[in-house]
């Protein structure tokens, strides 16, 4: 096998030196009852080329990898400059582990450093951490935070307009977590969180509310005043941002007052890849920091006063203090955040805000030409960023209809939203050319 | 004559933001016009973010090339960080990974447009059930916590259906912490059982903790001491005479395949790290994959969707009644999964036998050639990986941190440390069967000098590493401290990352 | 604080050979079946070669992973390479020049398979066409001076048509190596033109210099002292005048461009170094290209085939009836010239004009910087690249030698040296626009701190360099008993390659 | 633009150190009238996207690319490892040029110093090059070479079996070389070099021979028997490989009497890339390596005793010889020789091997089963590799028709030999499979 070195000699010899006669030796202790059955029932192994092959078939029956898409919902089509994945094949990156001895890491430790800084950045926020695995699972653990910091709060709201998977994973970790009631908010006309009903609702033993930043339905929530709303309850502001891109253009939840902000990092480079590995995004005030979950990487000195960077404040790690630790997590989305890191570096300051005013751009064009007939018309009101809402009767079969024309023209929210039987999800990003948005308009009409 | 080429040039960086200079870019995007007034209402603009850097591409490849280089990585060294499986990551994988049908598709593509990303879901969960004897499989988790975590819920939920809620999770000392943090999680109680002389778990220890408040029992197989589990059919058998479930932690299946599969041990449900035994990067850190596997019973529980054939087709269920939901958005870390199905095709039934049976002979070596230098941590064969301690050295005054940060000199990234608990100063070495002969020699040569140089001159050992671009690092001080971020100069040669 | 981590760990690899061990295998074929006895002669068949390495995969990777880290590069530091044009190399290149529909392409492929080659192809023409002002152009040169030598054979063939053959070359001593060959190749007598006190070629000179034995001039512009050969149209026009042919090295493009056009100056004849200008990675030796361009009256003679329009389709022609005939096999180096295609569309006619702009500021920064310090071979500015010698330093018994050396003990690969023959001890420094003020201040520095020590320490100057993998190596003696291989063991102990 | 560090700041202060107030300043040497004409009439430049559009639309249409293809005829398909392009993807590889400074360029060097020793196994010749451009000009040059070596004779015979490409650069790089004659050997019906025409020809004044091995028709020579042809004359063998993975199986020309053996090493982990880069191969016996072309590297110390290497023999080249070097090369195709090295290092002595043998095997059975009614029969009866030479009339009008249902089944001779009208000349590798070798007897009949 051309990935394992060992000759016939080789292994001769180290049987030998172990004290046993045969490689079955060595599995000694495995009673023989178990031993029995352990044939494995699998074809045998191929060479490369036949690997290859195999994939290659595969990949090209994903023939939803090809096709023009509007599809956003959590997951959005974004150009990656060919740096960011080149640096992810340094081998000297992808093939190290967490960084438990720094002065052969320091290649992760500056980068994750330069990571936390970024996020925490976009966010406005002080203190990010080294990675979560998804926008869903950071805000499961902005919750779980929440509720951490005020043992004697027990209630839950999150917004009906946060991304229902989301929604789903923050429930899924809550099980068991103690008796937590988890309720969830409506939305408005405008498709932000009705904020009347907060304030009626949220209180002092509201833990957190957790809103999109901007919401599932692309829509920007009005967060000043969700942070007014919450200011008798004493209640923790959480958001969670599935486009952060969207962060380049709209006022940063840690300067409208979050507590915690959260986040999916996949739209800052990484690709699309059936949804994952993406990368959770996540931040906080630094009189927090001991709550967090997940690694932090701290500045420090060698003896000679050379600066250097080390996983720090480990003591809220599962590897240190177990059954209390602040999170299970340990294999984090090392990887991911370091394409992110890298996208963010060459993007930079100017150019993420170029990007995002040209995602503004073009979505709000897409938008107003599909509304622009008798056809279509927007379903909220409220300000958007990339991604919009818009709803005409049979929105289900012109779907289908645009698809069979081989245009993946968004996603109908009647998923997840009874309510909004005939509304369809669409995103418009930089990859979407005028060319491309005349092709949607002219498979969806106006 | 071998030249010695280990001391040589790194080239200095500074943090990114460092590198900044106003006006500089990265990429050519048009210049922002007047719509975004229109598009936005003014008071949610926000300004171009202060701090971020502004550098052009020629800066961006050079910074991060030369961060790479401070780097020691499984595919430049032998990297023997002992419960992490740091083998070899095929190249092809990492090709197949990016063609652009699987790097393109997007999560909610309809299923009719996705058929090759299912039918390979669809082939691994298979490949998965086989090699651990369990009846179902969810690929839904994003690493081997997660894993563990939709384990405990699943569990939680079983006794729930049944009417039977438990409070209390057994769980042996030796294990890996997510495993108790997983139990806590999920709002259990964690009892401790305590190893026995021969660091293994007891059906006799475990016969006398189990009760009917006991909904589990975590065992990890090998456990963190390399050491097979002899007595898990009987474990099990206790545990489940009690209505208890056995959740068998799957990071060390490496150890196992072709020899054991841990579904006729006795397993109800375990996860699996695909990063670990299926070879898949660890990304510094991850991302992994931490599938689900269960027993039949316990399948409704799974976490959903699931996948189903329809007719030629293969769909995405809807939400199951009785699954625990999602601990993931959209289908799992499915990048993860494209390597971790070509590795296992790569390999077939004879290479993963193969790959098990030599892993476990390159950790048996290092055992017997380390044995009489360092105190083995028990006796007897190993499994993949062997446990030493820092005993013989401590009339020296050198501990298992110092060994490892002179190994680092050696140009080897350093084993596991101070890990299990259970032994005091463990150097936990899991070599993998990607290593050879060759290397394993020349491991067991840098570990006999260190060895006599804490005995000889243990002042050296101490003050190692000297090699590496930087010395050994003040963590205490950063944790008393914390500075975890650059702050965007506020002033005149003010700025927190540079102090 | 800034942290230096330019000491670090540098790993040790021996030869792959050395890493061979018999039955190893790093690719899993299935074994030879008797076939081969029934398809080969037994005596044609050979056994399987002796002292081929026999490695697993992983110890591949690790070997050439492990070699690379030995190199410096452009994109990790500064490569002040000068006549080599260091810059900077598109990662988005290296990506198209992999896209499958260029890297899976026969170079027979029907032409009508093959359209979007050949449309590449015919728009790189007209971009260097109208990047050189030149009428025609090759693109089959595999590298400069295959350029050169199809230039050379086209000025014979010219002449020869006209009856009018022609013996003697005139080429400027400042010239490059790759210019008096290409012409002796061509069985041209080189007379060589000495330059002015100013490092320039005079028409006078030139002049002087012609008759019609005279076939053509070959001249560099900028030449390699990085001057602007500012009486290039009167010389173009004195070769003119009695039936020479000028041909233009282009080599030094990168200071040009959107300035002058080589064809409006006089110009018969020109090569592009792709590698050079249009920042295609010069890959440790190559491959480049070296299209060809010429004047109209030139055209006939261009290697052959050519591509032509046929109404919507793009066309190999058969040899045309004049041409020299081919330079190299099939269409020349067409994965490079993809690269120079994505490079130039990137770019485009504003940022061509800025690239040289750059280029040629940061060569005259560091001229002004550095000339106070080292001695400046020609006063006044200078294009793309500027030249110092080591003369301040021979009291010191300090050579340019030991300053190169130096360098690398900074992290900068070394300046070009003792070339161009004409400045004795000549530092050639070409920056190249994709540096940074920030970069070349650093420069400075580190120049300025050699000739510092040069002056107070000049043994360490001569000991360098110190903080490379290998020290200084012998060449001397490598060259007196060469060894250029190595040997596979014949008797036990002994082999070639280690001594 | 963004490969362009300089900020307007930059400009301004690196213009006031040169001392001049504008960037035009820095062009005053350059004449007025010259500088008036120089703008560019090209497009402006565009963003990364935009260049990978416009790429990706041009690499689309090259349909030859995803075609089952069998031509090969000097450029042969082979499957590559993912392993080589990862090592050609390290920019310290890539981005690094001819090691000057061989103390930080030992990574280049030793790679090259392996190509070499591998090159000149596979030939079983002494001594190896760092690298030509390509076969054609590897067999150009060792044309040179034995000339240069023989000064007293001015004929060189090439057989007109050698491929076609090869012969027609080694006239250009003969024009106005002195007054040499090259004529070309006729072939007999096994496809072999004539011998008897050889022998007759072959004299005092014959400085080479030059012989394809295999040659372009896949037909392996008799070189013991061309050896011994030559015997008299003294005139060098000079051998050429277009297909080097033949070398693998078949006798090495070393062995059998070349004096010089030349090829492409394109077969050997480098992609067809439309033709190029490839890399030449170029290799001869230790007597004669100062009259070699092309870069060497050799086996140096430091003064520690640490082993290093360099670029040697220096001398023999263009930079310090200029017009008496033994060639012009300077630029030569290291970057291919790597992947050589890397690919030749990764099949390794059996897996090499057993590569061949699986050519031999396919190539085989595909001629037996073309060849196996009465539409075709071989053209040739000579031993033969992985390419063969099949007749039958019509041939032309069958590949088109072949070409018309998808399968690009070879190339016509016709274009090279007329008196081959009605012959095809077929390549078979590892990368056509069973069932792709039914695909071409269907489409090409039997
Ligand atoms: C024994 C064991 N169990 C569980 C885990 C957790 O897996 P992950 O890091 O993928 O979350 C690890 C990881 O190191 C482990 O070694
Ligand atoms: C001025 C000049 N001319 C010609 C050449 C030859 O080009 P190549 O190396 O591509 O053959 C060079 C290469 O260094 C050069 O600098």
């Amino acid at each position: 096998m051309r990935f394992i070195p060992h000759t016939a000699d080789d292994v001769r010899a180290m049987l030998a030196a172990v004290g046993v006669d045969d490689v079955s030796d060595l599995f000694r202790d495995v009673p023989a009852a178990l031993r029995a059955s352990g044939t494995l029932n699998l074809p045998t192994g191929v060479p490369e080329a036949e690997v290859r092959a195999a994939l290659e078939a595969l990949a090209a029956r994903n023939v939803g990898a090809s096709q023009l898409s509007f599809i956003g919902a959590g997951a959005y089509p974004h150009f990656v400059p060919a740096v960011v994945d080149g640096i992810l094949q340094r081998a000297e990156f992808y093939s190290a582990y967490t960084p438990y001895q720094p002065e052969v890491s320091q290649g992760t430790l500056q980068a994750i450093f330069e990571f936390q800084t970024l996020v925490a950045m976009l966010f406005d926020l002080e203190v990010a951490n080294a990675s979560m695995y998804d926008g869903a699972s950071a805000t499961a653990e902005a919750v779980l935070m929440a509720l951490r910091l005020q043992p004697e709060r027990h209630r839950v709201i999150v917004a009906r307009s946060v991304h229902p998977e989301y929604r789903q994973v923050a429930q899924t970790y809550l099980q068991g977590a103690g008796d937590i009631e988890l309720i969830e908010a409506p939305f408005g006309e405008d498709g932000r969180l009705d904020l009347a009903w907060l304030g009626a609702q949220a209180d002092g033993a509201t833990a957190a509310v957790v809103v999109g930043y901007p919401n599932f339905f692309g829509v920007i929530e009005d967060l000043r005043a969700v942070r007014a709303a919450l200011r008798d309850s004493g209640a923790m502001l959480v958001t969670t941002t599935a486009e952060a891109l969207a962060l380049a253009i709209v006022q940063a939840p840690g300067s409208l007052g979050a507590d915690i902000a959260v986040g999916e990092g996949q739209s800052l480079g990484v690709p699309l890849s059936y949804g994952g590995p993406g990368v959770g995004l996540f931040a906080t005030r630094t009189r927090h920091v001991r709550s967090m979950p997940g690694r932090l990487v701290g500045e420090a000195a060698d003896e000679a006063g050379r600066r250097g960077y080390v996983l720090t404040l480990a003591t809220r790690e599962q590897h240190i203090r177990r059954e209390r630790a602040t999170s299970n997590i340990c294999t984090n989305h090392g990887l991911m955040a370091l394409a992110v890191t890298v996208y963010l570096s060459l993007l930079g300051k100017s150019g993420l805000r170029r990007l995002a005013a040209l995602n503004l751009e073009r979505a709000h064009c897409a938008r107003r030409r599909l509304c622009g007939g008798a056809r279509w018309r927007p379903r909220f009101s409220g300000p958007f960023f990339n991604e919009f809402v818009i709803t005409g009767s049979g929105a289900g079969a012109a779907l289908e209809q645009a698809q069979r024309a081989g245009v993946l023209a968004g996603v109908s929210l009647a998923r997840w939203y009874p309510e909004l039987e005939d509304a369809l999800l669409l995103a418009v990003t930089e990859v979407h050319t005028p060319a491309a948005i005349d092709r949607l308009i002219e498979v969806l009409g106006t | 004559m071998r030249g010695s080429k280990q001391a040589g040039l790194l080239l200095d960086e500074p943090l990114i933001f460092e590198r900044s200079r106003p006006g500089r870019m990265g990429c050519d995007l048009p210049a922002e016009s007047d719509v975004v007034r229109e598009c936005l209402p003014a008071e949610l603009v926000r300004e171009p973010i202060d701090g971020f850097p502004e550098v052009s591409e020629p800066e961006v490849v050079r910074h991060f090339l030369r961060l790479s280089q401070w780097n020691l990585g499984t595919a430049t060294t032998f990297y023997p960080l002992g419960s992490c499986t740091m083998k070899y990551n095929p190249l092809v994988d990492e090709a197949v990974a990016r063609l652009p049908g699987f790097a393109n598709l997007h999560p909610l593509a309809p299923d009719e447009y996705a058929q090759g990303a299912l039918q390979l879901m669809w082939e691994l969960q298979d490949m998965l059930a086989e090699i651990s004897g369990m009846d179902a499989v969810s690929l839904q988790p994003a690493a081997g916590a997660q894993g563990e975590l939709a384990g405990m819920k699943m569990i939680r939920a079983y006794h729930r259906d049944r009417g039977d809620p438990r409070s209390v999770v057994l769980i042996p000392a030796s294990a890996h912490g997510t495993n108790p943090a997983s139990a806590a999680l999920t709002g259990y109680r964690v009892q401790q059982i305590e190893g026995s002389q021969l660091g293994l778990v007891e059906a006799d220890a475990v016969r006398r903790a189990m009760d009917e408040r006991v909904a589990a029992l975590m065992i990890t197989n090998p456990n963190t001491l390399g050491l097979f589990e002899r007595e898990i059919a009987q474990v099990a058998e206790a545990v489940h005479a009690r209505g208890g479930l056995v959740y068998f932690d799957g990071a060390n299946l490496n150890a196992l395949m072709g020899v054991v599969k841990p579904g006729h041990a006795g397993a109800d449900v375990l996860q699996f790290n695909l990063h670990k035994t299926f070879s898949t990067p660890h990304g510094g850190g991850g991302p992994g994959a931490g599938p689900i596997a269960v027993k039949a019973a316990l399948a409704p529980y799974l976490p959903g969707p699931r996948l189903k054939r329809e007719g030629n087709l293969l769909r995405w269920s809807d939400m199951p009644a009785r699954t625990i939901g999602r601990v993931r958005s959209f289908h799992g870390n499915f990048g993860v999964l494209v390597r971790a199905y070509a590795y296992i095709k790569a390999l077939g039934s004879d290479g993963l036998a193969q790959a098990t049976a030599m892993a476990v002979l390159n950790a048996n070596y290092l055992r017997v050639r380390l044995q009489h230098t360092y105190q083995l941590a028990y006796p007897g064969l190993c499994m993949h990986e062997c446990v030493f301690s820092d005993k013989p050295f401590e009339p020296y005054g050198v501990k298992t941190l110092d060994i490892a940060k002179r190994l680092l000199d050696h140009g080897f990234y350093a084993p596991t440390i101070y890990f299990p608990l259970v032994v005091s100063g463990a150097l936990m070495i899991e070599p993998t069967e990607t290593e050879s002969k060759e290397t394993l020699d020349q491991f067991i040569a840098a570990m006999e000098a260190i060895a006599r140089e804490a005995r000889e001159t243990p002042d050296v050992v101490r003050a190692a590493p000297t090699r590496t671009p930087v010395g050994r690092l003040d963590e205490a001080r950063a944790a008393r401290r914390p500075v975890l971020r650059w702050q965007p100069r506020t002033e005149a040669g003010a700025s927190g990352g540079e102090r």
